[in-house]
């Protein structure tokens, strides 16, 4: 698997344990963004002449596999945007002030991304509503029970991870849904860290609007996807006005084009979706149930490994979908992680975009390590001894 | 060898029809009327429809658009003329059928509009050959007037 | 030049006449995207690890010689977004409505590109302001003096093209701008069909706001940039929240990073900085009055070729930046399109995002030849060869 | 070999000053008060500083943060007191230098501060060295309290 990532190639020493914040790019993505911009680069949606055309015909054949590969309903319930951040802003810009009014409550757990927080945050503050934030989980992760509770007849909106970017746990989303779903609210779930590690049905999970990152599902950056139900994207205005995206102009007035057009002003980042479209065809080319035992070994390795190590805390459980996240008595996470990128271990230390959860852990930041396909057991190893050791450096071996 | 193919798609019957399109203008009494429009291109198109005892009784299509489009208006009008909207309705499927794959199963159906064929082999200009039966599938379903 | 450019290799026929609404890309352009996935690829702002400082590091470097590039005062004026359209969205939408109040004025010329048009449109709609649209020159160029006339003492905001995309002009923006700034008011300059073919320089123009996309300066598609004076950006609100933009995120209250990182939230389109980088680059090292002396040739040619056919309409002047745009009495614009696409010349034919421009000329759509660098003589003969044959095809030869 | 890199990063007079820094905590009367954030890390410092006649009579910090953030904050409180705003000017200036380049012309001014140079070699660290330096330079511009 690992050859399959020219990156490594180039950094055969690298222990590459950041996938989480970005992973690294098959040969058939880089392929994909160098075969669009020989064979395929023109504008979509405009030109007439035979390679416009045909550029547009696969812009949209895209679109079509996307649906497909979230079990959307239909191609265009998809929504290309420039990431996970992009397509949640979408959402609460647009959506949000349609479904929500003063006294409303919309719900989210500490636990979410700061792309998943801020904007609903931003979005009540704006409208009136009440912002509610659910406790976690003494591990970090996303509490149901906190989050059922929660809810009221007066809750219109739930904004939900379903695999969380620190402790990693998957979310079940579906029981919530219902719940919301029941009393005609509605449900947006922020899959930045699930679509890279499970298959994603978004009808299935009860999800009224879905977003994620090319970037971390092995395709390019400057690219996400916005899933929404048809109808609802129906209702909701556009946020950026300009090309593509019209019926009609006239000076006093404008009218907007059907879903999806009318939420890609401009020119849409074309390579970007030629590239993803490689990426989700890697993806589902994937054996899951071998994937998820090997992912699955590896990070009950790796916390083993690091439990055995004085003076450690590890946040999540052991069936989280590639994200380990920790704490060493005594030494500060960015000094571990300098240490870990001086035997070139690539690890994350910091707040993670999740301040909220970090100030319910009672911490300033965590080391987090996550996995991609192209990490090992070795790549586990060095990190555990890597660990040990600074424990020794930093705090001697009493 | 490329004007072969450019050939059966402008025949002369073709830029004959869309020079002098027949059922161009307006009905001074339309049952039905519908604007319909091609964004990427800018071209729109009305049709006006007189749907009396349950049979189109007369057709009339406005606006400006290239040959393609008018050329399709003008033979979409003609056939259109004396069927059922249920009718009309199929000969709009049969219609797209053939512009897209070159042919289809009940094409008689479609009498002169046939010659349109030859779009297939345009894939970008198969939106200017539906647009009028487009028009005149929406001005059934959503356009009647009510006065 | 062409050698350079290996989407020509792979279509040695091709007559390509639509760089104004994408251009093909060097391969300096191809190998900076590439080289950053093979080498580079780590989130930026984020990790401590060596190689996402390096990411970063390099990141914010461009970011300085994107500002150098337009002659910015500083790289905190540099904002990185998707596009042009992406840019004066952001500028129309946050810092819009701080600067235009109910009974203000907002004035374009009807000769903008629908990004530069609608989002204006909206704006005064939204907060009650007055959208003033100028006439243009018969030639369909944008009208400076009918602009300068239509200025009043409301006027708090001029959006403007520096080039247009269906006439080609160069506007004389400073003197607009002179004017706007004696009464406080603010000049949005959209930059999309000038920065390939001209050095720009943001204050000797008198912009306060200029953006332009990666995509039709020989760089990367999903890549743009809004340069904002400081102080303007400083004000302005953030218009997305998530990773990245923050200072501080407590349940209650969220607080910005400064500028420009609060404009950029989530996940940047990293490689996408990188080729824009490498696209400037390329054009940095262009000698410019060469540039501008060869392209001014070709367009004569071409004009003076296109003239010489019967029935056919010019529009813009001689002077034009790459763009020239006609008509041909008796023969759809898309007919034409279609003829020429058979003879592998691939120019487009439409209304050019510019509906309110096609109302005043008085046509439906028009045919748009628009140049890069790669093209030469022969493309230009071919031109003029196609579209009097296709005069002798649709129209007889009488 | 990595570990000499690391060493001079991590002496252990730099591990003793986090563990136990000076000055930390809060004055009961600053003159300056000013809170900082790294906010890409989340670390965050509050400085309290207490000038009278023109000279740092105390200073403490409080937060938490790195080794590296704390050992600054402690070395540089240790020797800003008894100095001039405009002489503190000039060492956060130096700090600056150093820590970026290795070395600063005048980087006697620093004092034992002096010993973090080996940040330069971390460049992803510098933040946290200079961090402390930036509160200090922003207390004595912005921080001025008013009672
Ligand atoms: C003058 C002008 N403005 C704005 C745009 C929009 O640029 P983009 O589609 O890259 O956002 C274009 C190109 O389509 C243009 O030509
Ligand atoms: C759970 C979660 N949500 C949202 C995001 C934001 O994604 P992006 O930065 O690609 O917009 C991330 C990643 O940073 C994430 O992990």
């Amino acid at each position: 698997m690992r050859e399959q990532f020219p990156f490594f190639a180039q950094h055969p020493d690298l222990v590459y344990l950041d996938t989480a914040a970005t992973s690294q790019k098959p040969q058939v993505v880089l392929d994909a963004l160098r075969d669009y911009y020989l064979n395929d680069n023109a504008n979509v949606h405009r030109g007439l002449y035979q390679l416009a055309f045909e550029t547009t015909e696969r812009y949209e054949a895209i679109r079509a596999q996307v649906a497909a590969f979230v079990n959307a309903a239909q191609a265009e319930e998809i929504v290309f945007t420039r990431g996970t951040t992009d397509s949640l802003n979408l959402v609460a810009g647009s959506f949000g002030p349609q479904v929500l009014q003063a006294g409303d409550e919309v719900l989210v757990s500490a636990s979410e991304h700061h792309s998943n927080f801020i904007p609903w945050q931003q979005l009540a503050e704006r409208v009136g509503a009440r912002f509610v934030v659910a406790p976690v989980q003494a591990d970090g992760n996303t509490d149901p029970a906190a989050l059922a509770q929660l809810i009221t007849p007066r809750t219109r909106l739930l904004a939900i991870a379903q695999v969380t970017n620190v402790a990693g746990g998957l979310v079940p989303v579906r029981a919530l849904a219902d719940r919301l779903h029941a009393q005609g609210g509605i449900v947006v779930v922020d899959g930045a860290q699930s679509v890279a590690h499970m298959p994603v049905d978004v009808q299935a999970m009860g999800a009224d609007f879905f977003a994620f990152s090319g970037h971390k599902v092995y395709g390019p950056t400057g690219i996400g996807v916005l899933y929404g139900r048809r109808a609802l994207l129906a209702a909701m205005p556009p946020a950026q006005f300009g090309g593509e995206m019209i019926d009609e102009v006239t000076d006093a007035h404008s009218t907007w084009a059907p879903v999806p057009l009318k939420f890609e002003a401009g020119t849409p980042d074309i390579a970007g979706v030629f590239g993803l479209s490689a990426a989700l065809t890697f993806l589902q080319a994937q054996d899951w149930s071998t994937v998820r035992a090997r992912e699955d070994q590896l990070i009950r390795r790796l916390r083993q490994g690091l439990a055995a190590i004085d003076g450690l805390t590890l946040y999540g459980t052991a069936d989280s979908f590639g994200i380990v996240s920790f704490n060493l008595t005594g030494v500060h996470p960015h000094d571990l992680a300098t240490f870990l990128d001086e035997q070139h271990i690539a690890v994350r230390a910091g707040h993670h975009c999740a301040q909220p959860l970090m100030a319910r852990l009672g911490v300033p930041a965590t080391v987090r390590a996550s996995l991609g396909l192209y990490n090992d057991a070795s790549d586990i190893d060095r990190l555990i001894g890597g660990v040990a050791a600074a424990r020794g450096y930093f705090l001697g071996t009493d | 060898m490329a004007l072969t193919k450019l050939d059966q798609l402008y025949r002369q019957v073709i830029l004959d029809e869309a020079t002098h399109p027949r059922h161009h203008g307006k009905l001074s009494q339309p049952t039905h009327t519908i604007t319909v429009r091609n964004p990427s291109c800018g071209d729109v198109l009305t049709l006006d429809l007189q749907v009396v005892d349950g049979v189109i009784q007369a057709a009339a299509f406005a606006g400006s658009g290239c040959t393609i489009s008018q050329a399709s208006g003008s033979l979409m009008t003609d056939q259109i003329i004396g069927q059922t909207p249920a009718t009309v309705s199929r000969m709009v499927e049969t219609f797209s059928t053939l512009v897209i794959d070159g042919q289809a199963a009940d094409e008689a159906l479609l009498g002169d509009a046939a010659i349109l064929r030859g779009v297939h082999q345009f894939p970008a200009r198969i939106k200017c050959a539906t647009l009028a039966w487009k028009a005149a599938a929406q001005a059934l379903t959503e356009g009647a007037q009510h006065d």
